[in-house]
């Protein structure tokens, strides 16, 4: 019964595909053809169960007609529903088939009210849905709501595996860690001066070398660079105070070379026999 | 400078004088409500209660009490959170941050939804009459007052939209029963989308329990309707609607 | 279902009713401090009221008013704000467990307290070669797993150290006799069965009889063991545990 209607409502225009020029679709503000419709309904000022969809009909015709004065493209949708309402106009003043072919003219009209109907149902609905107080606007919650803290109860996990397993770890360690010696992690000044002093007792040390590379042979492992090169820059120095051992050093930083002072005239000793044992 | 501890211990004072006044569980309440961010519901306070309280009778006491207050104790969504009274707006909106102004087809939009709920994108344009534009939904979407429920049962299986819990909480509402104007829509069959009348009353529902000619989202249901981003709304997005 | 609109209504009209129980000042003063995000100062606040409010005393009243509730109006700093009352600082926090796993040091410092017990803490350190952190007992004695059980009859009178009930509990032990002994280790290959012939595994106890080179606790050691208290009350020294 409703087939005519439905199929004007499933011919609903559809949206543009990005970029495509629009056709004109503002008219005077007009949300659609049902919108325009239900404007020019108000205009009768007369309740919607009352109007007239005839008079309703010529007005939006009339209306159509003289929008396409002003401006040749208007939308497909206000078109096809003048169509159908110029369709409906004639069905209504001409009089009713024997046959009925499918839905009346009354009936057509009557859905057509009752979409008109329901439309304004909606916005009326919508206008005191607007109207009820609105929370940030009308209303408002606390501003400054106070913060829960949260405090964690922390619940401690162990399984009797791990107890034994740390246990008998730790007491074989324990164990192991008696036999051997502990290995002495620091190089003495006294080891640093011994080191220096049979370097330069050797021919070689005559000319100028490097102190860095000399001292990185007596690093038996990496976490001892530190005491070593610290002991025997300690250790340099004390000979360079007694005139064995010359040093130089380019700037802050940079390797450190070290030789034997060369004998000198005004020196008293003589400097080889500082260094023999 | 007097610290803060100086005045509570200042205030604490004062009860004394008149234990009675002030059932523990109501003070217990009020804070509890007036700290949360978020409305909260009887189950949540409950569990914060001492044993034995009965909580809704406490709430309904503490209600009358806030009711002739500038502070009023309101139910929404069957949680309970402190607001402003509504008769305060006017000292109020200075205080108000910039409100969403949302489009005539928007506001449409969003009516519907909250009437017909569970309600397609092709029932709102026969409402209409007009196809409803992807930024429309997006804008309302954003606002977190609509979102899409499940999927019909029809050939194409649209989205169903329907409100929110943060929808409620906007326009002061206890329950959807609560919109205006229903009981007179449902009599005069206004919330009847399809023409000839159904053996049944429609009725909305922000129930999430999915109808029967409903099914659930599927995965990336929720990312395709937000996507893409919503463009701001600017007033040319409407015009489309007429497109 | 009586709506919330319904309700607003009838909250309106009760002021009428008798107007002297809520001037409507302190429903603007309460409204505004309540929605405000952070506290109003006295002339802010005058310049939202209508003209010929005595800001001071309406707020002094409505000071009083709060006083015996669970939320009050404070003054910070000359500024007015609502807070939760001090003596429900306890209702605003949240109480949750989370699961974790004891570090290696304390597992390990757990087995020698159950094997050797009682143990002082320098006998403990002896065995594991390596000195315990203060964290690692605490934590111990947070799990509730070991208890200071007496001081030993040394110089320094150190604390010993044994297991609870807890610590049975925990590990499924119906006593703590049931702990394997050496030959038992050996057995589960967890000790090497190469180990020199002195070596031993004591036969535990955690007989709370105290042993003869073992003096009883003294008032004040349960504290002390278990201090510096964690914090967990917040609150802004209202335990006074210090005097």
């Amino acid at each position: 019964m409703t087939a005519e209607i439905l199929s004007f409502e499933t011919g609903r225009p559809t949206e543009l595909a990005e970029g495509e020029p629009a056709l004109v679709v503002d008219v005077e503000g007009y949300e659609g053809p049902l919108d325009l419709l239900l404007a020019l309904a108000r205009q009768q000022k007369v309740d919607l169960h009352k109007i007239s969809i005839l008079a309703l009909a010529d007005q939006y015709l009339q209306f159509i007609e003289e929008a396409r004065k002003v401006r040749l493209e208007l939308a497909a949708d206000y078109l096809v529903m003048a169509a159908w309402l110029a369709f409906l106009k004639s069905r209504l003043l001409l009089p009713e088939p024997a046959v009925p072919d499918g839905p009346s003219a009354e009936e057509m009209a009557t859905a057509l009210a009752n979409r008109l109907r329901r439309l304004e149902a909606i916005r009326e609905a919508a206008n005191r849905l607007l109207n009820r107080p609105q929370l940030q606007r009308d209303i408002f919650p606390r501003g400054n709501p106070e913060a829960i803290a949260e405090i964690r109860h922390p619940k401690y996990t162990a399984t009797l595996y791990d107890l034994l397993t740390a246990y008998a770890t730790q007491r074989q360690q324990g164990v192991l860690a008696s036999v051997h010696l502990a290995r002495r992690t620091v190089w003495s000044l006294a080891e640093a001066r011994a080191s220096l002093e049979r370097l330069i007792g050797l021919p070689e040390s005559e000319d100028w070398g490097c102190l860095d590379e000399y001292l990185v042979r007596y690093v038996a492992e990496p976490s001892q660079r530190a005491t070593v090169f610290a002991s025997s820059f300690a250790a340099a120095l004390e000979l360079v105070r007694e005139g064995q051992l010359e040093l130089n050093q380019k700037e802050a930083f940079a390797p450190i070379f070290f030789r034997k002072r060369p004998p000198q005239p005004p020196a008293a000793e003589p400097v080889p026999d500082m260094t023999a044992e | 400078m007097a610290s803060l501890a100086e005045k509570r211990e200042a205030i604490a004072e004062e009860p004394v004088a008149d234990p009675q006044a002030r059932p523990e569980e109501l003070r217990l309440l009020e804070a509890l409500l007036f700290a949360s961010s978020e409305p909260l519901d009887t189950a949540t306070l409950a569990k914060r209660m001492p044993e034995g309280v009965d909580v809704k009778a406490a709430l309904a006491q503490l209600q009358a009490d806030y009711a002739p207050r500038g502070v009023n104790l309101v139910r929404i969504a069957n949680k309970w959170t402190f607001r402003t009274a509504g008769d305060l707006a006017w000292l109020m909106t200075r205080e108000s941050t910039e409100t969403r102004r949302l489009s005539r087809a928007a506001i449409e939009v969003l009516a519907i939804i909250a009437y017909h709920q569970p309600v397609t994108r092709a029932e709102i344009e026969e409402i209409r009459g007009v196809v409803t534009s992807k930024g429309t939904l997006d804008v309302l979407l954003e606002t977190g007052w609509i979102r899409p429920r499940g999927r019909r049962k029809t050939p194409g299986r649209p989205l169903t939209f329907g409100t929110t819990e943060a929808f409620l909480s906007q326009f002061s509402l206890e329950a959807l029963g609560d919109l205006p104007g229903l009981e007179e829509l449902k009599g005069t069959g206004m919330l009847d989308t399809r023409l000839p009348t159904g053996f049944t009353v429609p009725t909305p529902s922000d129930d999430p329990t999915l109808r029967e000619d409903e099914d659930p989202l599927e995965p990336g249901d929720l990312e395709l309707t937000l996507a893409p981003a919503p463009e701001p709304e600017s007033g040319s997005g409407e015009g489309g609607d007429a497109a």
